[in-house]
């Protein structure tokens, strides 16, 4: 990591599916991977349904973009952060997720958006 | 039953068209009737041609216009929902017609369930 | 009367809004993202719980499917598109 | 009014501007005037905003769709209703809103839907 | 910090979300449908008083407008279009 | 100062184009850079010249062209999520260019603050 580099943050909020906003941030994501910038992704409220394991789009047919999270570190996208409130009150654990991620408290969270040169709500 | 559905979300942003679309064949399979499908709001916009998803993705009008042209149910595209948006007859797909808001409300005097996919 | 939930109870006061109009006895079906209100071990059981005593819950399998939720909320009924276009034929619909 | 007319209503439930949803309401009751069917129109939630006096769209440009709810009675649509708690919740009485409606408690809301051949909710 | 609000607090928790984060003291802009929560006399009053209390509280007043709300409650500012650039000027913004 | 804005839903269904018209003018007026606009998801749909509102109602896609061609401002329409929304080079307005979503990484990179129109 050098000074030259731009930190960016891919924040997750809604849930996946209902509507595309947790699918278009993960293709951000990548596309933000290929920028070589310090990039850090986050999950909170409904945001954290995305990682969830066991997905099985057999019913319905609408592509199941959460095998892609595993990718993240291929992109050498290493900060990952999950609010830990957000997380139990949603009656998941760690294990409950396809990707691994620390947890951070709320009241981190505005202080990790703040040092970002720029970040995205999806 | 005699059933009428409305369609009121863009394709792809909200799950909305997706579980019309599994709602309409669940239907179909039990013998069920299905007077129209009426396209409003951003719900026109399952009607263009012009839709490409990527080849991994589902597509929503083609699946649209496969269970209407095998079923022979009627799609209508609301006109004054439809310009607002950029969709017309240049666009709309095989399946697919443009018409009046006043065929929502014969569905609702047609129809023994009316049911709204939305928001 | 059928009232159909589509989004999640943990952003949206739609399965709250339903509620005070809806007698007790009354259906509900959860699907899209309302389907995480039948999730067990959340913050909202408790308040499921009673719901799911009060109104004739059920939650679209397709829909829990897709989003990998496999643990539910006892009292609440899993039915497939099937079983969707079932409750639509025995009940007047209203999507909130 | 005769048994070969249709009981069919509108419910307006959103807030209008933020969504097309109430504009849309409105123009289904006003098509659904022209069909000489047994019509009613029912404000719960936020749809008792959609008929808010005093609306100004200077600052925005967007059509102001409150004074066409003035026409519903030369349309012949006389079957005004609002859900009380939905509207003194949201700190609005009767004056302040555009048009005369029949207040209703929660509990009714229900049956007069059931009543209905059709409703829409918008 | 800008946190900008555009969803009505009567349907959807997006205030509530972004008051998990937020530290006291930081901005928060109500627009679009999110300008009920300044309204006085609602139910959300002394809740929003609180908030109002805590942080510092704009709202739009182009949006204002157009939906016909002059009363607000205390402790809030309105600002119009030039004023929210200004404030996305001083701060960095967040749309819940 | 230089910024980035980022519209989200689809005109007319939402109020999120309307208010970044009002913002872009505004932050305009004020002397401030837009470096860029970005369409994106139902964003995309702002950009189609075949848009027609009632008369009596704004004309949200000419609204954008005005603003962009007057003040020479990049509108990109992200290309993956116009295609599947039949947004092409065929309907496209003037001022609007479809572009790749890296655009979007780039404007984060470069303008001071960025503003995200959504639902």
């Amino acid at each position: 990591m050098n000074d030259e580099m731009a930190k960016l943050m891919v924040v997750f909020r809604t849930a996946p599916y209902g509507s595309i906003y947790s699918f278009e941030g993960l293709e951000n994501v990548l596309i933000m991977g290929a920028y070589d910038q310090d990039v850090s992704v986050l999950f909170i409220d409904d945001g954290v349904f995305a990682i969830k394991k066991g997905m099985d789009n057999s019913g319905t047919g609408i592509k199941d973009f959460s095998p892609t999270f595993r990718a993240l570190e291929a992109y050498d996208i290493e900060k990952i952060f999950i609010d830990r409130t957000s997380m139990e009150s949603r009656g998941l654990t760690k294990d409950d997720l396809v990707i691994d991620a620390e947890l951070i408290e709320s009241d981190a969270v505005e202080k990790m958006m703040e040092e970002q040169k720029n970040f995205f709500m999806f | 039953m005699k059933l009428g559905m409305i369609v009121m979300e863009s394709p792809y942003q909200h799950e909305a068209s997706d579980s019309a679309i599994q709602f309409a064949k669940a239907a179909l399979a039990k013998g069920h009737e299905i007077l129209r499908v009426f396209f409003y709001q951003d719900g026109v916009l399952n009607s263009t041609k012009l839709m490409e998803p990527q080849s991994d993705d589902r597509h929503i009008q083609k699946q649209w216009t496969a269970i209407g042209t095998e079923n022979n149910i009627e799609f209508i595209v609301c006109v004054a929902a439809a310009k607002r948006r950029g969709i017309n007859d240049t666009v709309t797909a095989e399946g697919f017609t443009i018409g009046g808001l006043g065929m929502l409300t014969e569905l609702a005097i047609e129809a023994d369930r009316l049911v709204e996919f939305r928001a | 009367m059928l009232h159909m939930i589509n989004k999640s109870p943990f952003e949206s006061m739609s399965l709250d809004d339903c509620l005070k109009y809806a007698s007790k006895g009354s259906a509900i079906i959860l699907y899209e993202d309302g389907i995480y209100a039948a999730m067990a071990g959340t913050a909202l059981e408790s308040k499921m719980n009673s719901i799911a005593g009060d109104y004739k819950v059920y939650v679209l399998k397709e829909d829990l499917m897709q989003r990998g939720i496999d643990k539910l909320i006892s009292g609440v009924t899993e039915v497939d598109y099937a079983g969707f276009v079932d409750l639509v034929e025995e009940h007047k619909t209203c999507s909130w």
